[in-house]
């Protein structure tokens, strides 16, 4: 029988300084398509057979690259978008798409994007055409904090640290574990401040030492954790529980400060905790990437759209470029639920997902499970 | 493989050719402003503020944007007069990089009518601070094809274009060129070179609103950080690679650099590498840009000769002055 | 070769020019030892692009530029050497702008000229020296040079190309700017050059200065350099021909303003 | 009278470069300004042409005070001048570089035609398209003195002007500057070529040191042993 | 507060040392390298690339770093200046602009992550007491820019070698005329400078203990601004620029936190040149005429 060819495209930063997320996304992309297309491709309306045909593309972390990317995507005949690594680029992408499907007022873009890495807010929301693989930050950090509670009762401060100018880290300071530490009757006793792009963080390490807090939630990426949590070594700034952002969760934090760490819990949607969770960082890892909750959002958004692809019967032909993507869009909108590495994720009907997680801590330069809540 | 989106690449040169001719302006001038990308983000944030909260059509918005442009340039344009050379660059960069951060700190939240089913509560709209600012969709909602857009982007940029032309060849044009060269020279030929970079330094401001207020529609989305020094530079980059020679040198660069950028998405990761390699070659070839003034000087001459009447007579004492 | 132990410098057959445009074509010229050679000719002629062709600052194109050296040992070809090497090799030129730093001090700028040379006291001596010759500089040595007058300018520009005891010196045009008083001691101070044996190659707008100086006369015409036979004959004493300036614009082609019909 | 200074002074630093210099000038008349190197000449024309700044009430034009007035706005009373080094704007044309000295609102430059018998008169009417950058030193001398004369000033400055140029152009210049001079133009005359300042001028005014040391006719100037002997270094 | 105050004296002393460097180039070539924190970043990720390859740790990352800077300083020099000298500045600036992308993306391929540890000169963790007043490695960095200031004043102001220094920077063809050789000149400058900047950023690396892709615009970005505080040319004043720098800065983050440090650097550099066009190092010099030579 025939064998049509279904086009998937990844976008992402494949250049510039955050083109390791572009990287990753794509090994994972890309070895979960070889995973699909090995074990017999997708199922396709017709009775016949799809193999998957990824192509990535660099947006380099650039709004206007990443739109025109989108808007070249729609002209070609891509079925459908996973991407992309950064937020503001998302939100545009999201921007210029329909906000309603089908509304013809609305002159917006009709091309379904999967987005994997941004992190920001009820960014699915904008558009019908925009879905969301992403843990939900809200719930994670509502149960770390019962959990600190549980394990640590003495622990009764709370001091913050924030790149005040990135959006994912910033709102999940402010609106979510600040929050989340006030309405749990913590005493929040302020925020540590820096950018994303800082290294020397003397000054903030020493406010944090004044503050002299039990924890300390760090809400900021990697890049910065490092030298924050270097710093607070440096000055023997040793609170009794530390937290951090789901970002910090990779290797890279482990190459780079794994002495430094040693302790540190983050809440994760992604952690090699089950055969399925290793075989798909292994693959990846073929790919010359790396796992964590980031790329493998990339790999779990290709198996619910294949998921949608089969439920809908797309065709795959190229006179049916235009219907199959409104098919996989409502494909994936109906999909309450899709198979995770770490088990079944939710999706709610704002295309957002609810996926299950695990609470990890760096111990002897692993993140080792600490907790998995049941979901 | 996947052809090249000819409106998207059309919106793109469009909307940056705005920066870029912003550029230009000062240039020609005889001042480097790294800081043009303040404006362009004034005038995104300005525009997108009337549109989305104020309600109003794009028109208006365009218009307020100018006026925010040409009113901020022409106060950063005061403070900096007397700066020269470098000192103008960094103190132009300075501002915008200031800019850029209390950009980051402004958050004017408001309820707007939301478009779902009846009766729904308003939706939020507006900057949000480091969140950036968002569902600038004026053109979609309004049900403004994109490819209108782009065309309406592309009339603007040919009238500034052509405006911008005429100005040069006029006194005031000629007046800014010799203040940027030498404003000793300039004052002593009764030219203001207060006024002429001011005037400037105001024009410079409006163009760039206007392009960030384009931009901002264009893209739905805006944040702080897309005005960024990078973007400054490329302005002036772009004007540049270009040429100084004539307007359309901007117009130029800007096309090549983004024409460039496509051709050189077939080196994967190592595009940046081979970009900056390219221009670096390129400006060693043509260091004052592809359209320089001696070359727009020599296609002037080109052109198909008129037979033209030589005057040759004497001079008579009377009719000096 | 047949003159070329006549002169310090003997030029053959040269062609130079900015890119394609040739301005000399088939030059020919020596400067003896010890004597001024001048060149006239109208603006544009190419006097300064002779001049900085054999400073090396332009390539020439064709022909030799053969230099006797210092100590009149060798006959070096001056063609395809960078300008350091050849300013190495004690040529010197004061250039037409001037051209002084203009953000040096006076000082900074004697001293510069002397870039080359490697004996501390000899330069040490050579300022001071200068520093007496002009006392505008002396008083000025502080001073930064683009801040001087325009004749200042010019007599810290021929300080500083004397600054590296140059066997042959190139002026162009060094009497421009100055007062008729420090032009007649720049007479004399290149006669008493050439006099101690250095070589001088001279462009010169004004004639009477030029025919002052000068112990031989070149004129630039169509890339060309004409021998002009006026030679010793036309010399006359500096002073005086100074002083006839003076007197009223004798050559001039107008007539003196209260000759003129009313205005 | 034209011009009228009265204690005109300008300090650098510690060096008085021009202490209380009185001069008058009528229309139609040529002032020429000789002294030594560093004597205070171009101070003055700077001064005058407000590039550098004066004492209050030390310079009336035309009887109308301009010691307050920047230099643009002196430039458009009608008072012009040339610098000693030309100074041109080599990326543009001769005639635009004409063009932007001329005062505003008279057509497009590129179409007007009020510069032709300029251009003609300083010898540049076959080089109005080419480049400034491209001109030879005394192609740029003349353009330097046709861009002073073609907005049709009241009175101008002239920094040696003759400087580099040859015997036939001086001569030129000389029949120049008597002719604005019989139409009326103020000239003040700075250069150190005498046969050119000797001829054209009504009245010479000699500066040493900053201070005037004499002033009168050509002929009583250089009879003037103290100005023989520190202008031609008579006698020492 | 006595601490905030410290601690910006100390990471002014890196801010002072990129200025230098900048101040230095600038002197020479009238313009700025803006591939400069490119080229240093490019030494960095060297150095890293060499520690993971062959294990060579510590001191010995700091030659190598040299190198590679000043190799990378060459590389620009040649292809964004040499073609351009005594042309516009802009055409320099924009040229080194477009190579300070490509040398990053040189960096960031040969370690694509995006944090990279660097190994601490006196180690981590063993000045941990209550209020450390100075750490070593900061003490370092200090006397390094002290030194340095002096040292290339001396060079400049006091050498013959300055003498040519400064008269190519004044005028480039008066310059070959006097017999300087120029391009000789020039390229010693670079490489001093390149060394300069290596040295700079291997102290900042180790006493940040890692790298990130940001450094390249980081240090350019701060070395440019100190050096303009100070005065382009000044080595006074890009010392005085680099201090005041860290010294704002780090009380203004205490305050205003980690933006508003950002916009008061900003203004600062703004209200400086809008009261002393020259900077700093102007303000001492007093103003120069403007008239005059051309
Ligand atoms: N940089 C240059 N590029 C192109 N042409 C030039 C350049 N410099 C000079 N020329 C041309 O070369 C010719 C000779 O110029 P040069 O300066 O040698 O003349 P000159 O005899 O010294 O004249 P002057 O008496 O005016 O100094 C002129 O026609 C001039 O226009
Ligand atoms: N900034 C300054 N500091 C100190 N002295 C200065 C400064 N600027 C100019 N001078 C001095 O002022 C004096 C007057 O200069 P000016 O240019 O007026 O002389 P001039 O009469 O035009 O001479 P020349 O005939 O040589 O052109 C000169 O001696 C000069 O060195
Ligand atoms: C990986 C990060 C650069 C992405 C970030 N978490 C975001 O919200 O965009
Ligand atoms: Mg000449
Ligand atoms: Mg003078």
């Amino acid at each position: 029988q025939e064998e049509r060819v279904i086009k998937i495209v990844g976008f992402g930063a494949k250049s510039g300084v955050l083109r390791q997320f572009g990287l990753n996304s794509e090994a994972a992309l890309r070895a979960a398509a070889k995973e699909i297309n090995d074990a017999g491709g997708v199922k396709l309306g017709d009775g016949g057979r799809g193999r998957i045909e990824i192509g990535y593309y660099d947006d380099r972390c650039n709004v206007d690259e990443g739109i025109s990317l989108v808007r070249r995507f729609a002209a070609a005949d891509w079925l459908a978008g996973v991407g992309t690594t950064c937020s503001p680029v998302v939100e545009a992408v999201f921007g210029i798409q329909q906000k309603r499907a089908g509304d013809a007022e609305d002159s917006g873009v009709q091309f379904p994007v999967f987005t994997d890495v941004a992190m920001k807010i009820g960014l699915a929301r904008q558009s019908d055409w925009a879905f969301r693989n992403i843990p939900d930050e809200i719930e994670l950090y509502r149960q770390l904090f019962a959990w600190v509670k549980q394990h640590h009762p003495d622990a009764r401060t709370v001091y913050g640290g924030v790149e005040e100018n990135f959006v994912h880290s910033n709102q999940t300071w402010y609106s979510i574990m600040k929050a989340r530490a006030n309405q749990d009757g913590y005493d929040v006793k302020g925020e540590a401040k820096w950018l994303l792009d800082d290294t020397n963080f003397t000054a903030q390490v020493r406010e944090m030492k004044a503050a002299n807090a039990d924890i300390v939630a760090i809400s900021a990426h990697p890049f910065t954790a490092c030298g924050v949590l270097k710093e607070m070594a440096r000055q023997g700034v040793k609170p009794k529980v530390l937290l951090g952002l789901t970002s910090i969760s990779s290797p890279e934090t482990l190459d780079v400060c794994a002495q430094q760490a040693e302790g540190l819990i983050i809440p994760t949607s992604y952690a090699p905790v089950n055969p399925q969770a290793r075989a798909a960082a292994d693959a990846t890892a073929q790919f010359k990437g790396y796992a964590d909750l980031h790329s493998m959002s990339a790999w779990e958004n290709l198996y619910a759209i294949k998921a949608a692809i089969e439920s809908e019967g797309v065709l795959g032909k190229p006179d049916t470029v235009k219907a199959d993507r409104d098919r996989i869009r409502a494909g994936l909108s109906k999909q309450t639920q899709m198979d995770g590495l770490l088990g079944i994720s939710q999706r709610t009907p704002e295309r957002e997902s609810i996926k299950p997680f695990v609470f990890v801590q760096a111990t002897g330069a692993e993140w080792a499970v600490v907790h998995a809540p049941v979901q | 493989m996947m052809g090249v989106d000819a409106l998207s690449l059309a919106a793109n040169v469009g909307l940056l050719a705005f920066l870029a001719l912003s550029a230009y302006v000062l240039l020609i001038g005889g001042e480097i402003s790294f800081g043009q990308q303040a404006f362009f983000g004034l005038g995104a944030y300005g525009a997108g503020l009337v549109t989305v909260l104020g309600g109003a059509p794009l028109w208006a918005a365009l218009l307020v944007a100018v006026f925010i442009g040409a009113l901020t340039g022409g106060a950063l344009g005061a403070l900096t007069l007397r700066l020269r050379g470098l000192y103008f660059s960094m103190s132009t960069l300075a501002a915008a990089e200031a800019t850029r951060v209390a950009l980051q700190w402004l958050s004017w939240r408001q309820g707007v009518p939301s478009d779902g089913p009846q009766g729904s509560p308003p939706e939020m709209a507006g900057p949000d601070g480091a969140a950036g600012f968002g569902g600038i969709r004026y053109i979609f909602e309004h049900g403004i094809d994109p490819a209108r857009y782009v065309s309406l982007v592309w009339c603007l940029l040919l009238a500034l274009v052509a405006g911008l032309w005429l100005l040069e060849r006029s006194r005031a044009g000629l007046a800014l060129r010799v203040a940027g060269h030498d404003p000793a020279l300039a004052e002593s030929m009764g030219i203001d070179v207060r006024r002429a970079k001011l005037g400037a330094a105001m024009l410079a401001g409006a163009i760039a609103a206007l392009g960030g207020a384009l931009y901002a529609h264009y893209n739905t989305y805006i944040e702080s950080r897309n005005f960024d020094v990078m973007l400054g530079i490329h302005g002036v980059s772009y004007a540049l690679i270009g040429g100084l020679g004539t307007p359309l040198g901007p117009l130029l660069g800007v096309t090549l650099d983004i024409v460039l950028l496509e051709a050189t998405r077939a080196f994967q990761g190592y595009r940046m590498a081979v970009f900056g390699g390219l221009v670096a070659v390129l400006l060693i070839v043509r260091p004052r840009g592809l359209l320089d003034e001696i070359l727009v000087r020599r296609l002037a001459r080109w052109r198909p000769r008129l037979p033209r009447r030589r005057r040759v007579r004497s001079l008579t004492s009377e009719e000096l002055p | 070769m047949t003159a070329a132990h006549a002169g310090v410098l003997t030029v053959r057959g040269l062609a130079a020019g900015y890119g394609p445009q040739r301005v000399l074509r088939d030059l020919s010229l020596t400067v003896p030892r010890g004597a001024v050679a001048c060149l006239l000719g109208p603006n544009g002629a190419g006097k300064t692009t002779l001049l900085r062709t054999v400073v090396g600052a332009i390539g020439a194109a064709r022909g030799s530029i053969r230099y006797a050296g210092r100590d009149g040992g060798g006959d070096i070809e001056l063609g395809g050497r960078p300008p350091a090497d050849i300013v190495a090799l004690g040529v010197a030129l004061v250039p037409q702008h001037r051209m002084v730093f203009p953000s040096l001090s006076v000082r900074d700028n004697l001293l510069a000229g002397a870039s080359q040379r490697r004996d501390r006291q000899g330069i040490g001596a050579d300022l001071q020296r200068m520093l007496v010759r002009y006392p505008a500089l002396a008083e000025r040595q502080r001073q930064r040079a683009g801040t001087l007058s325009g004749g200042e300018q010019q007599m810290l520009a021929i300080a500083r190309a004397l600054m590296s005891r140059p066997a042959l010196l190139l002026m162009d045009e060094p009497s421009q700017g100055l007062a008729p008083r420090r032009v007649q001691e720049l007479s004399a101070w290149i006669r008493e050059l050439a006099g101690e044996g250095m070589g001088i190659l001279l462009a010169e707008q004004n004639a009477v200065f030029a025919s002052a100086v000068a112990d031989r006369s070149y004129l630039l015409q169509d890339g060309k350099a004409l021998r002009l036979d006026r030679g010793d004959a036309g010399r006359q004493d500096a002073r005086a021909a100074v002083a006839g300036w003076w007197e009223a614009g004798a050559g001039l082609p107008v007539s003196a303003p209260d000759a003129r019909e009313g205005g | 009278m034209l011009l009228a200074v009265r204690g005109l002074a300008c300090r650098y630093g510690g060096v008085q470069a021009l202490s209380g210099l009185d001069l008058d000038l009528a229309a139609g008349e040529v002032l020429g300004l000789i002294g030594p190197n560093g004597s205070g000449k171009s101070t003055t024309l700077d001064l005058l042409a407000g590039l550098r700044p004066s004492p209050p009430d030390t310079l009336r034009l035309a009887g109308q005070p301009i010691g307050h007035l920047p230099a643009h706005r002196r430039a458009r009373l009608g008072l012009r001048r040339t610098f000693q080094e030309p100074r041109l704007v080599a990326a543009l044309t001769v005639r635009e570089n004409l063009a932007a000295a001329l005062p505003v609102g008279r057509g497009w430059p590129w179409r007007r035609k009020d510069d032709m018998p300029w251009l003609e008169a300083c010898g540049l009417a076959h080089d109005a398209g080419r480049l400034a950058g491209e001109l030879s030193f005394g192609a740029r001398r003349r353009l330097e003195l046709a861009r002073a004369l073609s907005p049709g000033p009241r009175l101008v400055l002239l920094d040696e002007p003759a400087a580099g140029l040859t015997e036939e152009e001086v001569g030129m210049l000389g029949e120049t500057i008597l002719r604005i001079r019989r139409a009326g133009v103020g000239v003040v005359l700075v250069d150190h070529v005498m046969r050119l300042v000797m001829a054209v001028s009504d009245r010479l005014a000699v500066l040493e040191r900053g201070c005037k040391i004499a002033e009168g006719s050509p002929a009583a100037v250089s009879a003037d042993p103290r100005v023989r002997r520190v202008y031609l270094g008579e006698g020492t | 507060m006595w601490q905030a105050t410290l601690d910006g004296l100390a990471v002014g002393a890196s801010y002072a040392l990129l200025a230098i460097a900048f101040t230095l180039v600038f002197g020479v070539l009238r313009s700025i390298n803006l591939a400069f924190g490119a080229c240093i970043m490019l030494g960095l990720y060297a150095a890293m690339w060499a520690r993971q390859q062959w294990g060579l740790d510590g001191l010995w990352l700091l030659p190598l770093c040299v190198l590679v800077t000043a190799a990378a300083g060459l590389y620009v020099d040649r292809l964004c200046f040499a073609p351009h000298r005594q042309r516009a500045a802009v055409t320099m600036m924009a040229a080194s602009f477009a190579i300070w992308m490509q040398l990053e993306e040189f960096a960031t391929a040969l370690l694509p992550r995006h944090t990279n540890a660097f190994p601490s000169l006196f180690g981590i963790g063993e000045h941990a007491g209550e209020q450390a007043l100075l750490r070593p490695d900061y003490l370092a960095a200090m006397a390094c820019a002290g030194a340095t200031a002096g040292l290339a004043w001396f060079l400049v102001h006091r050498t013959r070698w300055g003498v040519s220094l400064r008269a190519v920077a004044d005028h480039h063809d008066a310059a070959t005329l006097v017999g300087i050789r120029v391009e000789r000149v020039i390229a010693w400058v670079t490489l001093l400078a390149a060394a300069l900047g290596g040295v700079a950023g291997f102290l900042i690396a180790s006493i940040d203990a890692q790298v990130t892709p940001m450094f390249a615009m980081w240090a350019t970005m701060k070395g440019m601004i100190a050096a303009l505080l100070g005065g382009l040319g000044s080595f006074g004043g890009a010392l005085a620029g680099g201090l005041l720098l860290g010294l704002l800065e780090f009380h203004a983050q205490r305050t205003l936190g980690a933006q508003g440090r950002e916009f008061l650097g900003y203004l600062l550099l703004l209200l400086v040149l809008w009261r002393c066009p020259g900077g700093l190092a102007g303000l001492a010099r007093g103003s120069r005429s403007p008239a005059g030579a051309a």
